[in-house]
């Protein structure tokens, strides 16, 4: 018993977000309607707690328990201020969003119940060390998110994206876990360290290709989950089918969760991964095809959540470049690129649901003038668009940099090249929007012409173009909180 | 109880019989159109992985039980999976009383 | 010590200022446009006087840089900082002394548009971004400060955005720069890598020691020069720049033909002691920009636009300064970027003023302005004269020295190019003086007046530096050792002495130019005015006179046609035909070079972006929106990977 | 049988032998609890489970005459391709067993089971409840009818 109540002091951060998890459905199944008003501060208040209670417990101790699968360590609680401060920030989106959509509104319990599942998924992907808890994590960040692509009940394509994520999600499962059942055949091992030793010990990456078949399974299922070419057909569709604040919850959330998963396996359980041509192959492949599938595809779209699918399916892939190489400075370079990522596309579609709030449309054409009805939210807007180029002196340039860094030293500078020419590319599509918003007449309704926004989205829009910019002023800060979440085997 | 041993089971046979289902379920998956027949062959694809992770665990690890605790696990995400999906389809049915996947395409581009 | 603080605390200041006026006028410029406007010009020329006075402290206390650590990676670190040395503070007088003036001149161009304040804004943003590229002292904070002026450049470019030319123009501009800078930025990365630094100091230490192997050296100059190809619009990315004329005409003062364009030469000039080192990268930007200047040289003759003409001389002149650094006239070709932004300015803003009081950019429909303006054409005359390269004033100096120095150096293919150039200026620029100013008033220009005095008084200041800024460099007082000196940049300077020869040959070159356009234009038009009789007293005919310009005009539209008439007029008169027959040649050969760059170039360019923007379309119908078939291209590249990797597996 | 019946119900059926066969396959294994389980959570439940929304769908039974799409060449390929290679790989490498032959293997207990369970993964056994409180949720919010479309609502769905 005494063993147990010390493991539990290492998932308080988590435990509170369950509890108020559960305090939201009780509530709102018994006492009900009267107080969804409360919900969301109770969210966030909760959220709050779990984010103070990281600083407060076991910041600085490494420890694993449970059994070893559970680890608390630099990394671990990287990504749980990460995905708790992207989730605060995400929820009280919600605050304004659910008021427009009425089965949000009816379900609302529900609705931040599976919202808190999801996160602590997420949470729970970065700490987890074997097997079963990252398929299990990965599992409950996945299952909230299919049917919260699907909340918007009498929308066909809500229904529709929730429908094609769900079967291609549970598909990929399907393949994670026989790949993840292949890794167990051939150390006979589910702890990652422990497979680690295992693999070093008998030397299994050069000679053993049920492992080597294993790991590339399962990279197909952590491929399926950031959204990389070619297994990221799931992405437009769900995408512009998904309510637009769900879309927001995979872009992030779900997106994080599914690196940091990846992370952990790849660097932790095979820790030579670069050692075996086949997994770098593999992953080269992901993403050289991301790039240029995501950066030519966005190209003609007109549906700005559409739009946004494709570029994360880039973005994806300018991350992979990362990966091809696992060095320290790779997967810092990493973990700016994601944060940098994360902090625009909150921003990017913060002001899409803005804009789709005021004008009940999701076309790119929705934000025609908007450069001169609200100067201020479209600026912050050009920051995040030009931040995902790449350019400076955005937070994008400098995780593109970091990560292209990473790619020439490990010799794969003609995918960086690639890379480099499809960000080219890709200026020509987020421009487009710039294009809208400064030289492009609103030819709608005139009433709608100045995008409402609360006082409070505004303030959030800010501070996330303001820590976009702050990430290239002083990146010494990022760098260093980055460098320090480093983790290997 | 004991197998009377003319024939001894050996490992790959189990993991042959596991990928033989996997392959099925995959097939099923690729052809079919129904929804829920889509749903039962991935219920197949899943059973493969269960059998490969008790053999695994039979064979591999016959002291720690740590393949069974994942096909328990497994199992578990199985169930919710199905429940989930049925949800799905039925809130898409009612909508658009059909469950063909092929015509379930209105999002595409 | 007191001065160091002193020089470093200016520095900072210089950009920062306009940052902060670009932040105040942000904040208010919906509600007081008008208050913006003079905002913004204050606070510009605070920043004049604060570069003349750091002008003033590099000279007498010499160059001086500052640094910070930005971060620390691994056993790389890179710094920011600013750096004041000659070149840069050279830079900033240039940069903020027209911006200065552009901003004093808007007040007048802009002031009925309704989105006056917000101009400012971009304006003071833009100065804000080109001070501080010119200050940085490494190349990432230069990259970011050249993707800033970049963004500035669109945002004006497409400041009249109802016009959707002039939204395409926007988008044009930032995408080809952007190619070239796909190429800096890899430039940048490599020497990055090679180096482990990204200071200017220290990378040229590196290269001087021979630290860094050649082949290195060679391939990060001529990437770093790819972006300069983007940026100062050399062939083959200089499209974007005609195309930007689509812009308010005091932003195609300052940006496209002042100061931003002219970041790629001083990116060139920045670097040069890297460039230096390599001969082969000196060749490519010797040949880019000896090709680019009479390339551009010739497209100019045939256009009508006022202002394209001008973007065409522009592109030519930074051809222009960019062989200048190829050769390794290191000091000429910056001398040039100087004079050269005095008067393109002067002349944009001339002919600013020119179409604001006409209301068109087609030069065929002006005419006789000289008597309507008086002011705005003595002025524009200033400037043309000074590009020309007319003795005594500033683009003189500065052209005679690039022309001297390849001459010296037995560069002769280099000097007949330029020169040839020089003449094509020379003839380019009077062609436009005279169609616009001289003749008798056309339909428009009857309602023209003089422009108010905010855009008046720049001009008068712009041809004040139009005509001295040259001596600053001027052989005949040994300004041009003591310039050079100044702006050295750590490098060695080989310094040209006053050589006739050259000198003789390009002003000849130039009063030819001048005297074929004022005999195939002027005196069209105005035959009774008295100039014709005095200079020209054996042309008779009148008819005849008028007769070759008919024919001219035809063979601008047809030239297959009338070449017969070419003849027989030939024979009539030899001296004309002479004439004619240069004129002729050089407008067929420039048409079509202009086809050429229409269609091969632009053609290519735009096939690229379609032939792009056509494979995203295409690779759309695989997203069929079918999941079985998403579910199948999913397994099937797990199988094909699976498979491919048992076949290599050998058992 | 299951991914060729024509239909729906029928393959249900046939899914149901085939997860008694993978039963049977544990009871081999020496997994006897999981037998049980297989048995009681999969039979038990999930097939109908599947069998109830089938008849609450009340699709159209058995008339579909073109139940599969045009792509059967091509997935049975694809198919075919990955249990060959994946067959090959497990008869050329050696994996490491400790038992040589099933019959050495011993039979796991309930009590066994649970113990380990409860020491070593309780935090999975945690998270998992938490996974089918989620899904359970879900399903409710999902499958239920919304009182705009029909007046008939009750909440039938029960798992």
């Amino acid at each position: 018993m005494s063993i147990m109540s010390i493991n539990i002091v290492y998932i308080i951060p988590e435990l509170i977000i369950a509890f108020f998890a559960l305090l939201i459905l009780l509530l709102s199944v018994f006492i009900g309607k009267k107080f969804d008003i409360a919900l969301a501060p109770i969210s966030v208040f909760g959220i709050f707690i779990s984010l103070v209670s990281v600083f407060v417990f076991n910041f600085y101790n490494k420890s694993s328990v449970f059994n070893n699968s559970f680890v608390v360590d630099n990394f671990s609680n990287f990504f749980r201020i990460f995905i708790l401060t992207s989730s605060l920030i995400f929820i009280v989106f919600t605050f304004s969003y659910s008021k427009g959509s009425i089965y949000i509104k009816r379900h609302l319990g529900e609705f931040y119940f599976l919202i808190l599942m999801v996160i602590i998924g997420a949470m729970l992907m970065s700490a987890s060390c074997d097997l079963i808890m990252l398929f299990i994590s990965l599992e409950l960040v996945s299952i909230p998110s299919y049917i919260l692509a699907g909340y918007e009940k009498m929308n066909e394509k809500s229904e529709e994206a929730s429908l094609k994520y769900f079967i291609l999600g549970v598909l990929a499962t399907a393949i994670l876990v026989y790949g993840f059942s292949l890794v167990y055949g051939a150390t006979g091992e589910i702890n990652l360290k422990e497979i680690a030793r295992a693999i070093i010990n008998r030397n299994l990456l050069e000679n053993n290709y049920v492992l080597i078949i294993g790991v590339i399974l399962s990279l197909v299922g952590f491929a399926f989950k950031i959204g990389a070419a070619p297994f990221h057909w799931w992405a437009p569709d769900t995408y512009e089918g998904a309510p637009t604040i769900i879309t927001t919850l995979i872009t992030t959330i779900v997106k994080i969760a599914a690196f940091a998963g990846l992370i952990r396996f790849l660097y932790v359980g095979i820790s030579g991964f670069k050692n075996s041509i086949w997994i770098v192959l593999f992953l080269v492949l992901l993403s050289l095809l991301s790039v240029i599938i995501g950066n030519l595809m966005a190209l003609p779209q007109k549906n700005f959540k559409r739009l946004m699918a494709y570029s994360s399916i880039a973005h994806a892939g300018y991350i992979l470049i990362g990966f091809s190489s696992a060095n320290t400075d790779a997967q810092f370079a990493i973990f700016i690129y994601l944060l940098a990522y994360i902090a625009m596309n909150l921003g990017a579609f913060s002001v899409a649901m803005l804009v789709e709030k005021t004008r009940h449309s999701e076309e790119i054409k929705a934000f025609a003038g908007i450069g001169y009805t609200n100067p201020f939210i479209s600026i912050c807007m050009i920051i995040f668009l030009i931040s995902m180029v790449g350019l400076p002196p955005f937070a994008g340039f400098l995780g593109k940099l970091l990560v292209f860094k990473a790619g020439v030293e490990n010799n794969l500078t003609w995918l960086v090249i690639i890379g480099v020419i499809t960000s080219v590319i890709s200026l020509w599509y987020y421009v487009n929007i710039i294009k809208h918003m400064y030289f492009v007449r609103y030819e709608g309704d005139s009433s709608l012409l100045k995008i409402k926004a609360s006082k409070l989205s505004v303030f959030l829009i800010t501070i996330l173009a303001i820590f976009t910019i702050s990430m290239v002023i002083i990146p010494s800060v990022f760098i260093l909180v980055s460098r320090n979440a480093v983790v290997f085997f | 109880m004991q197998f009377s041993a003319g024939l001894e089971l050996k490992l790959e046979y189990f993991l042959a019989i596991a990928a033989v289902l996997f392959g099925i379920g995959t097939y099923g998956v690729l052809t079919r159109r129904h929804v829920v027949h889509i749903l039962l062959s991935i219920e197949l694809m899943l059973n493969a992985v269960l059998i490969n992770l008790i053999a695994f665990s039979a064979f591999l690890t016959p002291e720690k039980l740590t393949g069974q605790m994942f096909a328990v696990f497994v199992i578990v995400v199985a169930a919710s999976e199905v429940g989930v999906g049925l949800a799905i389809i039925l809130s898409i049915y009612r909508k658009r009383k059909t469950v063909d996947v092929d015509k379930i395409n209105i999002l595409k581009g | 010590m007191t001065q160091i603080i002193q020089i470093t605390q200016i520095v900072w200041f210089i950009p920062l200022i306009p940052f902060i006026g670009f932040i105040i006028t942000f904040l208010i410029f919906k509600k007081f446009s008008n208050a913006v406007s003079k905002i913004s010009t204050i606070f510009s020329g605070i920043c004049v006087l604060l570069s003349l006075y750091s002008v003033y402290l590099v000279y007498t206390k010499g160059s001086f840089s500052t640094e910070i650590v930005w971060y620390i990676t691994g056993k790389y670190y890179i710094s920011m900082g600013f750096v004041a040395d000659g070149l840069s503070t050279m830079m900033l007088v240039v940069v903020s002394i027209v911006s200065f003036l552009v901003h004093l001149y808007s007040i007048g161009y802009m002031h009925k548009d309704s989105r006056f304040g917000l101009f400012f804004v971009y304006l003071q943003l833009f100065s804000a971004s080109m001070l501080g590229l010119v200050l940085a002292n490494n190349y990432l904070q230069m990259y970011i400060f050249w993707e800033l002026v970049g963004l500035c450049s669109y945002l004006l470019i497409g400041f009249w955005y109802e016009k959707k030319s002039a939204s395409d123009a926007a988008k044009k501009a930032f995408l080809t720069t952007r190619v070239g800078d796909v190429g800096m930025m890899i430039g940048i990365l490599l020497l990055f890598l090679n180096t482990g630094t990204l200071g200017f100091t220290k990378i040229f230490e590196l290269v001087e020691k021979g630290f860094i192997s050649g082949s290195v050296i060679t391939a990060s100059s001529i990437l770093l020069f790819c972006g300069a190809i983007g940026k100062s619009a050399q062939f083959p990315l200089h499209v974007w720049l005609p195309d930007a004329m689509e812009g308010p005409t005091p932003v195609s003062a300052l940006i496209h033909a002042a100061t931003m364009v002219a970041a790629g030469v001083y990116l060139v000039g920045r670097s040069f002691p890297l460039f230096f080192a390599s001969p082969y990268a000196m060749t490519v930007v010797a040949v880019i920009g000896v090709f680019t200047a009479i390339f551009a040289a010739s497209i100019a003759i045939v256009q009508t636009d006022i202002k394209k003409i001008l973007a065409y001389s522009t592109i030519s002149q930074l051809g222009y300064m960019i062989f200048a650094l190829g050769l390794g006239a290191y000091v000429a070709g910056l001398f040039h970027l100087m004079t050269h932004a005095f008067f393109k300015a002067l002349l944009f803003l001339g002919s600013g003023s020119v179409i604001h009081a006409t209301g068109t950019q087609e030069i065929t429909e002006m005419g006789g302005l000289a008597k309507k303006m008086k002011t705005t054409t003595w002025t524009f005359i200033t400037g043309a004269l000074s590009l020309s390269g007319f003795p005594l004033l500033a683009g003189f100096w500065s052209k005679d020295e690039i022309l001297g120095f390849a001459f010296d150096n037995g560069r002769y293919i280099f000097f007949a190019i330029g020169a040839f150039t020089a003449f094509l200026t020379a003839f380019y620029m009077f062609r436009l003086v005279f169609v616009v100013f001289g003749g008798s008033l056309s339909q428009k220009s009857e309602h023209a007046h003089e422009s108010p005095k905010t855009m008046t008084i720049p001009l008068i200041i712009l041809a004040i530096f139009a005509i001295i800024a040259g001596y600053i460099g001027a052989p005949f007082i040994k300004g041009n050792i003591a310039f050079g000196e100044f702006i050295k940049n750590g490098i060695h300077i080989k310094h040209t002495e006053f050589n006739f020869m050259p000198m003789v040959i390009s002003v000849l070159l130039a009063l030819m130019g001048i005297l074929l356009s004022y005999l195939m234009y002027q005196k069209k038009t105005i035959p009774k005015d008295w100039l014709y009789k005095y200079v020209k007293p054996y042309y008779t005919t009148l008819k005849n006179k008028y007769y070759i310009d008919e024919f001219y005009s035809k063979v601008i539209i047809r030239p297959g046609i009338k070449f017969a008439n070419l003849i027989n007029w030939f024979d009539k008169n030899i001296i004309d035909g002479f004439i004619n027959i240069i004129g002729k040649a050089t407008v067929i050969i420039s048409k079509g070079i202009h086809l050429f760059d229409l269609g091969v170039i632009d053609g290519f360019v735009n096939w690229t972006a379609n032939e792009t923007y056509n494979s995203g379309k295409r690779l759309r119908k695989l997203q069929t929106g079918n999941v079985s078939a998403y579910a199948i291209i999913m397994f099937a590249v797990c199988a094909v990977y699976i498979i491919y990797l048992i076949i290599r597996f050998k058992f | 049988m299951v991914i060729t019946a024509k239909h729906i119900l029928h393959s249900s059926f046939y899914l149901i032998a085939s997860l008694l066969c993978v039963a049977m396959f544990f009871i081999m294994l020496r997994a006897e609890y999981l037998a049980a389980v297989q048995i009681l959570v999969y039979i038990g439940s999930i097939v109908v489970l599947i069998i109830f929304a089938l008849m609450l769908t009340r699709t159209k039974v058995g008339d579909e005459t073109n139940i599969s799409n045009n792509q059967k060449i091509f997935a049975a390929f694809t198919a075919m391709i990955l249990f060959v290679c994946l067959t090959i790989v497990f008869f050329n490498i050696n994996l490491e067993v400790k038992v040589e032959s099933i019959s050495k293997v011993s039979i796991v207990s309930v009590k066994q089971f649970a113990e380990v369970l409860f020491s070593a993964y309780t935090l999975p056994f945690e998270i998992a409840s938490l996974l089918l409180l989620a899904a359970l949720v879900g399903s409710v919010v999902l499958a239920m009818k919304e009182k705009t479309e029909e007046n008939n609502d009750n909440k039938k769905f029960t798992k």
